[in-house]
This record gives C-alpha cells, sequence and structure tokens, in this order.
C-alpha cells in the first residue's frame, strides 16, 4: 500500500471515530437544538462507567452495555429534572449544560481520581492487520464499522420513523405539536436519552484510542461541535461527511503542513462557514 | 437624561467609595474587576443588543493586550498605545465581521470561536514577538502626563474611571437611533430590511464596537497584569466572559458587570474554601437557571421594583414586565 | 485543594523555633496537569505529617490555589496569596509559562518560591532570579541525559518526536545536542500539536526514515495516546522506543500498561529504586495514599525537605536569609542525594537509564546504567 | 408615464416556474388589486418587486429608473414600502417602539451612535399622530407579540406606511381581520392620499372592490386579465376560477 | 359533546376570558364570531390545553378535560387548526400530514389519510417535498386543514380557517364542513368570514370582551342587523 493510501485510510478511520464522538451531539444539537456543552462529559462519564466494570473483570462487551444503559438513564433524568426548562432558550442551555459538565466532570475527578487510564481493547479485536508494509489496528476498522452502524441507525431513525420529523416539529413549534395529540415532552426526553447513551457509546469505544484524563470533555466537546456545525445542524448525513473531511484533511495535513495542525479543524470550519454559512447539509433557515 | 447622570454621578461615587472598605487585595481584585467589567460589558452589547453570541471574544481582547505588550516596547505613549489597540482590534472586527455577520446563530458562535483560536495560535507561535507559549512581560507603563501609575490605588482609579466612561459610552449607544435600529435588526432581521435598513451596516457597526472596546479592556489589562500570554485568547477564556455575560444579565448593560464581578470574584475564592470547587461553580450556574428570572441583575430590578411598588400603593402595578434594558440604566 | 492548616500555630512569625509559617502554592489542579499537582500536594504533605506537621520548627498553614495552568489566572492567585493571604514561601507552578510570569512577580515582591515542578531551561539561564530555586528538574537534564548511551548502546540514527510547545521543543533540542555530540545523527524531528489524538501520520512518517530507535517526548494523555498507538501500529518491537522521564513514570506506564514494555527511559526517579530513604519513602506513601508514589510526589516531598532545612539553618523566614541557603543546598531525595547548583537554582542529581519490563503485570523501571550527577551548564548552549 | 412597471418578469423555483412573463403598470395614485386562486403568484410578485427574491428575467421600473437589482432596503428610500402576508413584526418590542423602528428608516440620524432617539422631537410627534389616528395610543406600551391577531394584522401596514412611500403594497391587509376591522382598514385605505400609489392583493371582495380602480388577475403565475373592476366582476373564467358561488353577492 | 362552564381566563394579570359557557352539541356545527381581541381564540387554546383556565369546566364526551394536557386532550378525538396556520417550517408538507397522523378507532368510510387530503387539496400533492413554509398563504391553510383532519378527530376546534383562502376555496370548505358534519363531527369554528360561519353552522355565537354577549340560528343573526352591527361591526 502506498504512504498516500496508507494515510488515506487512516484519516477515514480518524474520520469515523470523529463522527462517533459528534453522533450523539448531531441528534442533541443538531435535531433537538439544545446547545449541549456537556456532551463532552457524558462522553467522559461513559468512559469512566465502563472502567470500573472493567476493572470489576466484567467482559468489554457487558461493561459497554452497562455504560451505554447507564449515561443513558442518567440523560433522562438530566433532561426530566432540568434540560426540560431551557427548550428553545439558548443562552440558559449554554448556561445549564455549561454548569452540568462542570459538576460532571468533577464528580468523575472525585470518584475516579486525577490519574490517567486507558481502556483495553478487548482481545477479540486486539492486534493489527498488515496492508502491504504498513500493519493497521484492528480496533480501528472496528470503529469504522461502528461508525457505519450508527449512520444507517440514524438513517433509519430519520427517514423511516416519525421521530426525526416529530423532534424538528417540536422544535419548531412545541405547543402545536402537542395540540396533534402527541407527547413532546415524552419524545424529547426519550430523545435525549438516546443522544445521550451515543454520547457514552462513544466515550466506551473511544477509550481506548484517546485515553481517559482530567479535561478530556472539553477536548472532545470542541471535537464534536466542529464535526457538527461543517456538516450543518440538523444533518447526521453532514456530520458524517463533515466528519470524514475533517479526519482525512487533518491527517494529510499532519504530513503536508505541520506547522498548521494546530489550527487545522478550525480553519476547515471557518472555510465552510465562509462558504455556506449554514454549513455543508444545513437548512437554509426558511 | 438626568436619570443618566445620576447614574453615572453614583457610579463613580462607588468607584471613589471603595478603596475606603477594600483591603491591599480587595482593591487589586476590584481593578482587574473592572476591567473584566469592560470585556464583558463589549460582549453584553452584541449578545443583548445585536443578537450576535460569539464565542472569540477573547481573541479581540488578546488583540488589544498584546499590542501594549509588543508595541510597548518601542513606544512609551499610553494614550497612543490605548489608541492604537482600540483602532487595531476595531479594524480586525470590522474586516473579520463583514465575513462572519453572514452566519448566524449557532454558526456565528462557532465561527467566531475559530477566529479566536487563530489568533490563540498565532500569538503562539510567533514566538520572536509575542514570546509564544510561555508569554511576555508588559515593559509599558501607563502614563498620562501626570507622571507612572504603578501602585494599586492608582491603577485602580484609572481602571474605575474607564469603566464608568465605557459603560456611558454603551448607555449612549444603546439609546441612540444606531442603537435602537440593531435592537430591531436583532429582533427580525428581514422586517428590518424591508422597512429600509441595510441591516449588515448596523451589524457590523455594533461588532466592530464591540470588539474595540474588548481590545481597550484588553490594552488596560496588560498595563495592570503586566504580563500577557496566548491564555488572553483562548476559548475557554472567551467561554467564561460569556458565562459572565449570562449570569449577569443579557439584554442589560450593567447586567455583564455585574456578571464579571460576581464570576471574578468566585473565580478566585472558591477554590481557597473548598477542592470541589467546580461542582460548587457548577451547581451555582444550574441553580440560577432554573430560579428562571434571567440574570442576576434581573433579581436586582426586581428588588428594587419590589420597594417602588410598596412606596406608590394605590397607583395601579403596570402589568408589563420590566422592559428589558431600560430600568437598570 | 483547601487550606490545610496543621495545628494550630501562634502567630508570631518571629525567627528561631517556634512561631508559624504559610506556604502557598500555586498549581494546576484542573485540566491535563491536575494529576502533576495532586502528586507534589501528596508529597509535600507526607513530609509535613512526617514532621509533626512542621517545617523549620514552624506550624505550616498551607494555601492550595488552582492556576488552570493559565498565567493569567496564577497572576491573581499569586496576588490573593502574597497580598491577600500574606504567604511567606511559594511552591508551585506545574507549567513554565506560569514559572516566567511569577519569576518577574517574586523578583519585584522579594518571595521565594520553590519550583516543584516548571522545567523550563531559561529559569536556570536568562530568566534566572535569586528567589526562584528548582527542585524537580530542568528540560534540558531531561532531554540530554540518555542520549550518550542511546547513541552508544541503541543506535546512531533516531528519528525525534515532542508536542509542538516550548517543553518539548526544549527537551528534543537537549537531546539532539548532546546525541550529536556523541556522534548520532538526528534523521527528522517531528513535532505534532499538544492534544494530539491521532499520532497515526507521525508514526508512518516516523518509520518511513528507518531510523535506528525513536526518541518521544510526551506527557498526560499525549503521552498515553503515543505509546498506545505506537503498539497498534506495530511499531512496538520493531524500531525501539525511548523516551526521558515520563517513559519511564508511574503516570504514564501505568495506564499504558503492556503497551510501555521495552522502552528505554531516563528517569530520575522510579518508586523501585533501591535506597533506603526511597524504601520508606514508598511505604509511607503506599499507606497514606494507597498507591506507588511518582516523581511529582517526590517534588512535594523534597519541596518541602527543601523548606524545612532551609528554615531551620536561616533560622528566620526572611527571604534574604532563605535565598543564602537555598542556594547550594543538599537534600536526600528518595530519587538519592540532590544538591541545588548555585549557578543554575537547578538541583544536580542522578539520571538512571531503564527499561520498562513487565512484573506481576505492572510495568517495573529496570537500570540499565547510572548516569552520575547530571549538571546544567551555567548559561545556555544554544 | 406610469409609476411602477413591471415587465415581462418570471420566477422560478427549482423546476417550478411561479411567475410567467408578467407584467403589470401602476399609475400615481392608483389603487390596483390584484387578486387571484391561491398559489397564483401574488405573494411571490412582491417578493420579486421589492427584490426579496431575485427575479429571473423581466425588469421592475420605478419612476422609469430600474430597481430589479436594488437591494430591499434601498427601495424603501425610493418610495416603495410593503407589507407580508404572514405578520413580520417585532414581538419583543412595543408597540411604539415598533412604529419608531418604522419611522427611523428615513431620518437623517438613523446612523447617530450617541444622542437619544426619544429626545428626537419629530420621531415622538410622527408616532403619536399614528397612535391617535389608528386609536390604539392605549396599546402603545404593549409588547407587541402580545397584541391579538387582527391589532397585529394593523400594525403590519401601520408600519409599512410609516416611510410615506410612493408605492405602497400590501398583501392581504384584511386577513384575519374582523368584519369591523375590515371595513375600518378599507375605509383607511381608501381615504390614504391619492399621493401614495397602491397596490393590494386581497381576498375579500368587499374590500376589494371598494378600493379598487384597477383589478389583475393572475392564474398560475400569469396575468390572465387586467381591466375595470366591472369587467373582472362579469368575467365568465374569473369567476369560475375565482370567485365561485362566493361572489354571487358580488356579481 | 362539548361543554364549557363559567370558563375564566387570564393572561398575567389582564382579565381575558370572563365567565364563558357553551356548548357544542354532537354532530352540530358551532360557529363563534367577534371582534379581534374579544377572546376566540383564548377560548379555543383554553380548549384544546395550549392554555389553562383559571376557574371553570370544561367536558368533553361527559369527561372533564381542564386539567389534562393538551396530548391527551387531542387523543379524546380533538382536531385543532390554529390560527395563523402554524404550519412547521422544518418539515416538508407531506411530513407535516404524516407526523400527527392517527388511525380512526374503526377504519372505515370516514377514514382521513394522505390520499383523501390530497384528493380534497390536490395542490398539496404536488407540493408534497416542499417545505411547509414554501406554501402560498392559502395553501399553507389548506396544509393546517389536513393535518387537523389527519388526525381523525371526532370534534374539530377551527381558528378562522378562510383566512387567507380565494373565494373558491372558502366555498369548498364550507362544503366540507357540511360534509364532516354528515360523517357525525362535530365543530366549532371561529370565523371572521359571517357569511361561511351562516353556511356551516347551526348556532353561532358572538363574544364581546371575554363574554358571550348572543346566541342564535343563522337567520337571526341574519335578520338581527342590530346585534351584526353591535358586535360585528357589519354596516347595514
Ligand atoms: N420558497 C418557495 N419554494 C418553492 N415554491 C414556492 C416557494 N414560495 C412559493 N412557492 C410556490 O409558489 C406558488 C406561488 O406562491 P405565492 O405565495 O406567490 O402564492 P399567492 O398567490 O400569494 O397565494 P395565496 O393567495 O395563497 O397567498 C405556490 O404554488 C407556492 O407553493
Ligand atoms: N400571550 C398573551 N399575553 C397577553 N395578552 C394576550 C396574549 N394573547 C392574547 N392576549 C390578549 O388577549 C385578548 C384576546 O386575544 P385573542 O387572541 O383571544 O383574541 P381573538 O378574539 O382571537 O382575536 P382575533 O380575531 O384578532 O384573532 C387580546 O386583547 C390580546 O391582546
Ligand atoms: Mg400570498
Ligand atoms: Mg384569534
Amino acid at each position: 500500500m502506498s504512504a498516500i493510501s496508507a494515510q488515506l485510510l487512516t484519516g477515514v478511520a480518524y474520520g469515523m471515530l470523529y463522527f462517533m464522538i459528534a453522533a450523539g451531539l448531531t441528534i442533541i444539537l443538531g435535531v433537538m437544538n439544545v446547545v449541549n456543552l456537556a456532551h463532552g462529559t457524558l462522553f467522559m462519564l461513559g468512559a469512566y462507567i465502563a472502567f470500573t466494570f472493567i476493572n470489576e473483570e466484567l467482559n468489554f462487551w457487558i461493561a459497554l452495555f452497562l455504560a451505554v444503559f447507564l449515561t443513558a438513564i442518567f440523560g433522562l433524568f438530566l433532561e426530566k429534572w432540568l434540560i426540560k426548562h431551557v427548550y428553545g432558550k439558548e443562552l440558559e442551555q449554554v448556561l445549564l449544560t455549561f454548569g452540568l459538565s462542570f459538576i460532571i466532570a468533577d464528580a468523575v475527578e472525585w470518584i475516579w481520581g486525577t490519574e490517567m487510564h486507558t481502556l483495553p481493547v478487548p482481545d477479540l479485536l486486539s492486534g493489527s492487520l498488515s496492508i502491504g508494509d504498513t500493519a493497521f489496528p484492528v480496533y480501528r476498522l472496528f470503529v469504522v464499522f461502528i461508525g457505519c452502524l450508527l449512520a444507517l441507525l440514524l438513517w433509519y431513525l430519520e427517514t423511516k420513523t416519525r421521530i426525526g420529523a416529530i423532534i424538528r416539529a417540536g422544535v419548531d413549534d412545541r405547543a402545536m405539536v402537542s395540540a396533534l395529540g402527541i407527547n413532546v415532552g415524552l419524545v424529547f426526553t426519550g430523545v435525549f436519552a438516546f443522544g445521550a447513551a451515543l454520547a457514552g457509546l462513544s466515550g466506551v469505544l473511544g477509550g481506548p484510542l484517546i485515553g481517559m484524563y482530567t479535561g478530556m470533555d472539553s477536548e472532545i466537546l470542541v471535537t464534536s461541535l466542529i464535526v457538527v456545525v461543517i456538516g450543518g445542524l440538523g444533518s447526521w448525513k453532514g456530520s458524517f461527511i463533515g466528519a470524514i473531511a475533517i479526519g482525512v484533511i487533518e491527517t494529510l495535513g499532519k504530513v503536508w503542513f505541520p506547522s498548521l495542525s494546530m489550527l487545522t479543524v478550525f480553519l476547515i470550519m471557518m472555510i465552510v462557514l465562509i462558504i455556506r454559512p449554514q454549513g455543508l447539509f444545513g437548512r437554509e433557515v426558511a | 437624561m438626568k436619570k443618566l447622570l445620576l447614574g453615572v454621578v453614583l457610579l463613580i461615587a462607588l468607584v471613589f467609595a471603595m478603596p475606603l472598605v477594600l483591603s491591599d487585595f480587595g482593591i487589586n481584585l476590584a481593578t482587574e474587576i473592572y476591567i473584566m467589567a469592560i470585556f464583558a460589558m463589549s460582549l453584553g452589547l452584541i449578545m443583548g443588543y445585536g443578537g450576535m453570541v460569539s464565542l472569540g471574544h477573547a481573541g479581540f481582547f488578546g488583540i488589544g493586550a498584546y499590542t501594549v505588550a509588543v508595541i510597548g516596547q518601542h513606544v512609551a505613549n499610553t494614550y497612543l498605545l490605548l489608541l492604537l489597540s482600540v483602532v487595531i482590534s476595531g479594524l480586525i472586527a470590522l474586516v473579520t465581521g463583514a465575513v462572519f455577520i453572514r452566519t448566524s446563530k449557532f454558526y456565528f458562535l462557532m465561527i467566531t470561536l475559530a477566529f479566536g483560536q487563530l489568533l490563540y495560535v498565532l500569538f503562539w507561535q510567533l514566538k520572536p514577538w509575542t514570546g509564544g507559549a510561555d508569554g511576555m512581560s508588559v515593559s509599558a507603563v501607563m502614563n498620562f502626563g501626570f507622571g507612572e501609575i504603578v501602585s494599586p490605588n492608582a491603577l485602580y482609579y484609572v481602571m474605575g474611571i474607564a469603566f464608568v466612561m465605557s459603560y456611558f459610552l454603551l448607555y449612549l449607544f444603546v439609546g441612540s437611533p444606531a442603537g435602537k435600529i440593531t435592537r430591531g435588526v436583532m429582533e427580525n432581521e428581514a422586517r428590518m430590511s424591508a422597512l429600509g435598513y441595510n441591516v449588515r451596516v448596523y451589524k457590523l457597526l455594533v461588532y466592530t464596537l464591540s470588539g474595540s472596546l474588548a481590545g481597550l479592556a484588553g490594552a488596560l489589562y496588560a498595563y495592570f497584569n503586566v504580563f500577557v500570554s496566548p491564555d488572553l485568547s483562548s476559548w475557554m477564556f472567551s467561554g467564561q466572559v460569556m458565562v459572565m455575560v449570562i449570569i449577569g444579565g443579557v439584554g442589560t448593560l450593567l447586567g455583564p458587570a455585574l456578571g464579571a464581578s460576581v464570576f471574578v470574584y468566585l473565580q478566585n475564592f472558591m477554590s481557597t474554601y473548598t477542592e470541589r470547587w467546580p461542582m460548587i461553580m457548577g451547581g451555582l450556574l444550574v441553580a440560577l437557571v432554573l430560579a428562571g428570572k434571567g440574570g442576576l441583575i434581573h433579581w436586582l430590578q426586581h428588588g428594587r421594583h419590589f420597594l417602588v411598588f410598596r412606596k406608590q400603593t394605590g397607583k395601579a402595578v403596570s402589568q408589563q414586565p420590566v422592559k428589558k434594558g431600560e430600568a437598570v440604566h | 485543594q483547601s487550606s490545610t492548616s496543621s495545628g494550630s500555630g501562634s502567630d508570631d512569625k518571629g525567627g528561631g523555633s517556634g512561631g508559624s509559617v504559610k506556604i502557598g502554592f500555586i498549581l494546576s489542579q484542573t485540566g491535563t496537569f491536575a494529576p502533576l499537582s495532586e502528586g507534589i500536594v501528596n508529597g509535600f504533605q507526607l513530609y509535613l505529617e512526617q514532621h509533626n506537621g512542621m517545617l523549620g520548627g514552624k506550624k505550616v498553614e498551607m494555601k492550595v490555589e488552582d492556576d488552570e495552568a493559565n498565567p493569567q489566572v496564577a497572576l491573581r492567585k499569586y496576588r490573593q496569596l502574597v497580598h491577600g493571604e500574606k504567604v511567606d514561601i511559594l511552591v508551585g507552578p506545574i507549567s513554565s509559562a506560569v514559572a516566567y510570569a511569577l519569576r518577574d512577580e517574586v523578583e519585584k515582591d522579594k518571595k521565594v518560591l520553590i519550583d516543584a515542578n516548571a522545567a523550563g531551561d531559561d529559569l536556570s539561564w536568562s530568566k534566572k532570579s535569586d528567589y526562584v530555586y528548582r527542585v524537580s528538574f530542568s528540560n534540558w537534564q531531561n532531554g540530554s541525559s540518555t542520549a550518550k548511551y542511546l547513541a552508544e548502546q541503541v543506535g546512531k540514527k533516531a528519528v525525534i518526536l515532542a508536542p509542538d510547545y516550548p517543553a518539548g521543543k526544549e527537551v528534543l533540542r537537549a537531546f539532539k545536542a548532546a546525541f550529536e555530540a556523541a556522534g548520532g545523527k538526528v534523521l527528522k524531528e517531528i513535532y505534532p500539536k499538544l492534544n494530539t489524538n491521532d499520532f497515526a501520520p507521525y508514526l508512518q512518517e516516523a518509520s518511513a526514515e528507518k531510523p535506528d530507535f525513536i526518541y518521544a517526548f510526551f506527557t498526560g494523555s499525549d503521552g498515553i495516546r503515543f505509546i498506545t498507538q505506537y503498539k497498534e501500529f506495530g511499531l512496538k518491537g520493531k524500531i525501539p522506543l525511548t523516551g526521558p522521564l515520563e517513559f519511564g513514570d508511574e503516570l504514564l506506564t501505568q495506564p499504558t500498561g503492556e503497551a510501555a514494555e521495552g522502552i528505554i527511559a531516563g528517569i530520575n526517579y522510579s518508586p523501585y529504586l533501591d535506597n533506603e530513604q526511597n524504601k520508606q519513602f514508598v511505604e509511607a506513601y503506599k499507606e497514606k495514599y494507597g498507591k506507588l508514589p511518582n516523581i511529582f510526589a517526590v517534588q512535594g516531598y523534597d519541596s518541602a525537605a527543601a523548606i524545612d532545612q532551609a528554615i531551620n539553618k536561616a533560622g528566620s523566614l526572611n527571604s534574604q536569609d532563605l535565598i543564602k541557603i537555598l542556594k547550594g543546598i543538599s537534600l536526600d531525595s528518595p530519587r538519592g542525594k540532590i544538591t541545588i547548583d548555585p549557578a543554575t537554582h537547578n538541583p544536580i542529581q542522578n539520571f538512571y537509564i531503564s527499561k520498562n519490563v513487565l512484573k506481576d503485570g505492572a510495568i517495573v523501571p529496570q537500570i540499565l546504567e547510572t548516569v552520575e550527577n547530571v549538571k546544567m551548564p551555567e548559561a545556555s548552549p544554544f | 408615464m406610469s409609476l411602477l412597471k413591471v415587465e415581462n418578469i418570471s420566477k422560478s423555483f427549482k423546476t417550478l416556474q411561479v411567475l410567467r412573463n408578467v407584467s403589470l403598470e401602476v399609475g400615481p395614485g392608483e389603487r390596483h388589486v390584484i387578486i387571484g386562486p391561491n398559489g397564483a403568484g401574488k405573494t411571490t410578485l412582491f417578493h420579486c418587486i421589492t427584490n426579496i427574491l431575485p427575479i429571473d428575467a423581466g425588469a421592475v421600473y420605478l419612476d422609469g429608473k430600474e430597481i430589479s437589482k436594488l437591494p430591499a432596503h434601498r427601495l424603501v428610500h425610493l418610495g416603495i414600502s410593503r407589507t407580508f402576508q404572514k405578520n413580520n413584526l417585532f414581538g419583543d418590542l412595543t408597540v411604539e417602539e415598533n412604529i419608531h423602528l418604522a419611522l427611523a428608516a428615513k431620518k437623517p440620524y438613523r446612523y447617530d451612535i450617541f444622542s437619544p432617539l426619544t429626545v428626537r422631537s419629530d420621531i415622538r410627534k410622527e408616532t403619536n399622530d399614528i397612535l391617535e389616528q389608528w386609536e390604539i395610543a392605549d396599546r402603545r406600551h404593549v409588547k407587541v407579540k402580545h397584541l391579538s391577531y387582527g391589532e397585529q394584522r394593523l400594525l403590519e401596514v401601520l408600519l409599512a406606511m410609516a416611510s410615506n412611500p410612493k408605492v405602497l403594497l400590501l398583501d392581504e391587509p384584511t386577513s384575519g381581520m374582523s368584519p369591523a376591522e375590515t371595513a375600518q382598514t378599507a375605509a383607511m385605505i381608501q381615504k390614504l392620499p391619492r399621493s401614495i400609489a397602491l397596490v393590494v392583493v386581497e381576498h375579500d371582495m368587499d374590500v376589494v372592490f371598494s378600493i379598487a380602480d384597477r383589478i389583475t388577475v393572475l392564474h398560475h403565475g400569469e396575468v390572465i386579465l387586467s381591466g375595470s373592476p366591472d369587467e373582472i366582476r362579469n368575467n365568465e373564467m374569473v369567476k369560475k376560477i375565482y370567485f365561485g358561488g362566493g361572489a354571487k353577492q358580488h356579481a | 359533546m362539548l361543554e364549557l362552564q363559567d370558563v375564566h381566563s387570564y393572561y398575567g394579570t389582564s382579565y381575558i376570558l370572563q365567565g364563558v359557557s357553551f356548548s357544542v352539541p354532537q354532530g352540530k356545527c358551532v360557529a363563534l364570531l367577534g371582534r379581534n381581541g374579544a377572546g376566540k381564540t383564548t377560548t379555543i387554546h383554553t380548549i384544546v390545553g395550549l392554555h389553562k383556565a383559571k376557574q371553570g369546566s370544561i367536558r368533553f364526551k361527559d369527561q372533564p378535560i381542564e386539567s389534562l394536557p393538551p396530548h391527551q386532550i387531542s387523543r379524546l378525538g380533538i382536531g385543532f387548526v390554529p390560527q395563523g396556520r402554524r404550519i412547521f417550517p422544518s418539515l416538508t408538507v407531506k411530513e407535516n400530514l404524516t407526523m400527527p397522523a392517527r388511525k380512526r378507532k374503526q377504519e372505515g368510510r370516514g377514514h382521513w389519510g394522505l390520499e383523501r387530503i390530497y384528493e380534497l387539496f390536490p395542490v398539496l400533492k404536488e407540493r408534497e417535498n416542499n417545505f411547509g413554509t414554501q406554501l402560498s398563504g392559502g395553501q399553507q391553510q389548506m396544509l393546517a386543514i389536513g393535518r387537523a383532519l389527519m388526525t381523525n378527530p371526532e370534534f374539530l376546534l377551527m381558528d378562522e380557517p378562510s383566512e387567507g383562502l380565494a373565494p373558491v376555496i372558502i366555498d369548498q370548505v364550507g362544503e366540507i364542513i357540511v360534509q364532516l358534519k354528515e360523517a357525525g363531527l362535530s365543530i366549532l369554528i371561529v370565523e371572521q368570514n359571517i357569511s361561511l360561519a351562516c353556511k356551516a353552522a347551526d348556532v353561532i355565537l358572538i363574544m364581546n370582551k371575554g363574554k358571550i354577549v348572543w346566541s342564535g340560528s343563522p337567520d337571526e343573526l341574519m335578520v338581527n342587523e342590530d346585534v351584526q352591527h353591535k358586535y360585528l361591526g357589519v354596516s347595514a
């Protein structure tokens, strides 16, 4: 395999990781229009919960399941108790979720300490495939696979169920939706919990790649925000393509313009927004 | 007009009375709070009167600060340096704003985030001029022609006066035709355009104004802190000012200033009392949202109106909610 | 960390024994540097506990402040500690940028700052201050210590990597100079950005040069990712990985586990170091905190020891008296004896070339060679 | 010479052609009503005239000067003003502030950033005049979003008139108004000085026939007929596609 | 079918509904008329639960509904055509229709589905992939009516359904109402178009300043010019 195609593959895999990280936010910010600055901490929470279970000698997959389940429950209560009060009020969302991220991140530090950790790659997926003269980790291929699966899931939910339409309508005019006989509150709670679950899931799956440390939440958050914005709010397709584009460009950029690497993602975002102020696939405001 | 004068006189009295009750460190902290208040008011202007929420405002603050730090190595005149800070940050706001205002809402937030980050990296990588990530000391000393201003008390008065002046200018702007029109643009851009306004001019105007004011805050900060580093433009700092503005009260002028003082105060002392300060800080933010009156300033207003209503019993109590931004001036 | 008052010292701050001393800490307790700060505070408190909460015969009051690794915040905390709390001695900071910012201030206020971590070279050279004394180590020491050994024992061709920030540049600069002086050749220098999630492209780039070994300096989360990805992409076992002390420290070897096996690092401390002082230290630390100490804990411990000795010998809290003692002070550190070099205010200390080996599921450094008394040049050679 | 002249304009949304070669002339002071079935393209025509939507072909002239490429806000200064079919107001501002904004658009001090707007006596007086003339002075401090629908509708028209235009485009000014308010509005429109030319889209036939000098019928984006009220009233085709049985009382 | 008894309602401190009582019998159409700001929309909103009454009872099919949340009220079989259309801008025409769709308990002759709506308003089918707000005003009104029908209600509340519609379509709406009545629906309609109201309704109510001030049959209204003039402002 030539150097460039190796880099491309790395880039795509990396982009998939981005997509996975941002998937939960695609729903909560993109579709539900909730500026969720706690996304990174939910990610972190998922990883740390799984870490605890794995330390208790639980199987990776069981730990994964439990972590996702628990973050979903957490998200559920978050929505029911707090987020519910701030739909449609962006600035209050900012304050609320910012405060939440402080609380959760500090709680994580309190419970799990400040030391860094990683999640082990499950045995099944450890090792690497050699492609030509470069080795490619199996686990990354797995992440690519999961990323595709997530994209499919989102596609299904969007096109084959009414959930997507209910949420969008609920954001437009919540009262009207409820007057049409739909329990918007319930749907929003469920979808928020689902978004939280996705954040938790990506935390667990990202754990072996990114590691776990205090301060990871804000890095993850910024990355996710950028992915969602480049793709255009409300478009999982945009996030998907945007994430992969970032992954590839960033990977190639590391080799070609190493001095710019601190800025690559930001520059990509800036250029995209200058050319398309509503992101790649964002809906134009009617 | 009379109300305004009264307000300004009150503010000045406050500024001058504070040192009587404050410790050395208290004066120092108050000085910093004035600077942050100017900064927060500048962001509050575009957020509350222009509907533009920026996550890159610290970029302008950094420009102002680095202008004093870098150019101050060669130029001593304080007037000139302050002017340069304001002009440079204003110009950059004008140029970048022309591009950024094409985006709206969340996209605007993110493009300004990128802008702030750009400056952050720039300050970080132009090591020969800026000292890079390690930052640089500021050699310029404030001097308005009455001798060097270095003592904590002298700096305190300068920053206090700067704060009152900034407030005064913003007050004028907000009540002026351009200010009211900007407010209208924030409410309904399309209709303003159909009423015959060139909305981009107003958005750009307020963005530039806000950028140059942030630059001024940064310049003052450089004098105060005598050390600058890229962190001045980091998105975390931008995020912090944003929080100051929101907790203080969006859509008012003094709200952000109040938010700045509360935030800086808490940030400074909370960690002294507890290791778990982020949790408490987070808890306070959440509680503030749940209490649901908007910013702190609205609490004050509420208190004040309560008093006023008590006094004028008999008079019908207006059912209209307090008009944002008016009652506090 | 809030103020921990040990004992109820009286307020008189006269000379000699008796009275109390207030020590202000400026550390980075939130964010990526949090574990370092925790280690330093733990080490310091352990020392206090072993000495009845007293340093130099005075009851100690600790004030710990979080600088968020931001010089601007640090300066505010500094003012609070020095002007508000009126602390006698400062201990801190983690980040070199903060150290440079504080340096001018302590100079102005004539406060002693015990540098418990910040490794910036210039603190010993162009920005050396009479009031700042480092008990940890400098980037120069960290980078240069292994170079000779590697050139002689591992290979002459190396690719070197570090994050694109001052510490990274300083470590590599020191390594490169020493390595080339020993006859080695650096094929390529690579500087990924700080907080790189994906090192794959760099690893591919580095291995394409076919070096004899790779020398890398990464700390914190970058370190974890670098080491695990080194293994993931199949470089482990193919090209030897080497690095400065971080690659041999618990903080990184613990989370990376088996992936860190085989790395050759130039460390200045390990809980497995065989000396009496260390054994006692490790024992006590484990008992108090339930985990092994790392180099940062030692730095905290040594900060306390330095202050203890300085006050004792100076017989006062007066900065002028203290700095006379601090210049050239020697400590029996768990890492062995260290001496603050009066010329650089940086400790002269041993480094150990070690290899990470897997023992009972944990990574343990196996010492290959000792580099004695590594000492910084008096002025910048660069 | 005609004041407003629309010449062969066309407009498509992707594959859907909404306006086909529409031409229209409005003389000074003329009351010109446009009717047509829902979706005929009336609102789109207004959007094209005011350049809120760019036109694909054709041109718009005011006083013989082409204005089709000018940005929307410039047109107000040339003398074209309009209302929207869907209320388009400043919900969080009060009635008075809404009117202030509409009035200030043509003031020379609109870029002033220092002296308070409210000390300008001209704007205060004009605002008072409007509020009193329309008997809504008691509502002046009410936030617009708290007005009932019909009240908002009225304000919509008032904002457009505030700029004192030469041509006023009204898109269904009376929709949502009660018969009382409708009659009042129709009377107000009739009373407008003849210095203002009106182009009105309206579905209420009472209003249409009470104000129109001339009526143009739009259907599927084409002008199918333009003539005096009587011509329109008696046209079989218009009866079929537009009036239906509801027009019986007018026919 | 629907019964309001002494309903009082406020916005903040402004007293809007000042004791409203009326009922809509099964299979009948009642029209509520009144000037702008009289409180008609408030009445409707109070029934569907978008606004809570301070006092008074609302019963639907003999069940009190005044404290139920809107979605539960709707599910009892109440369809709602709001004033100002309130089409969802982020949804396509088709989604606007399918999103709230509900099956009728027994699917049968009276069942409303996508096809039937498209049959009624063919233009909606032509525009089915456009976003709701890309429709013309009148088309949006059709969509709003279609959307309410898609919930297959037993009771329909319409707030000024003829607003913005061309006269031919208003006729059509009148016919639809008659058809719906025949299919067993009960209807409460708020209208400004008196001739439509008189054509479709069995009973006319007139509201003024938050009170029902007159009620009677359409014929009675047509002859009572005094009432027309006083409360509706229709000049003779
Ligand atoms: N943004 C758009 N995208 C696509 N189609 C549109 C758009 N805006 C309008 N249309 C279509 O153009 C046609 C004309 O719409 P327009 O709003 O001009 O009708 P109108 O004559 O004003 O009707 P009404 O009397 O119902 O208001 C309609 O069929 C509408 O569906
Ligand atoms: N959200 C609100 N807050 C305060 N007052 C309101 C609010 N909504 C309506 N009102 C007031 O309540 C009164 C009744 O309004 P409502 O909308 O019920 O009138 P309506 O009869 O439907 O009028 P229209 O024919 O104009 O639609 C009006 O005076 C209006 O200003
Ligand atoms: Mg129209
Ligand atoms: Mg109404």
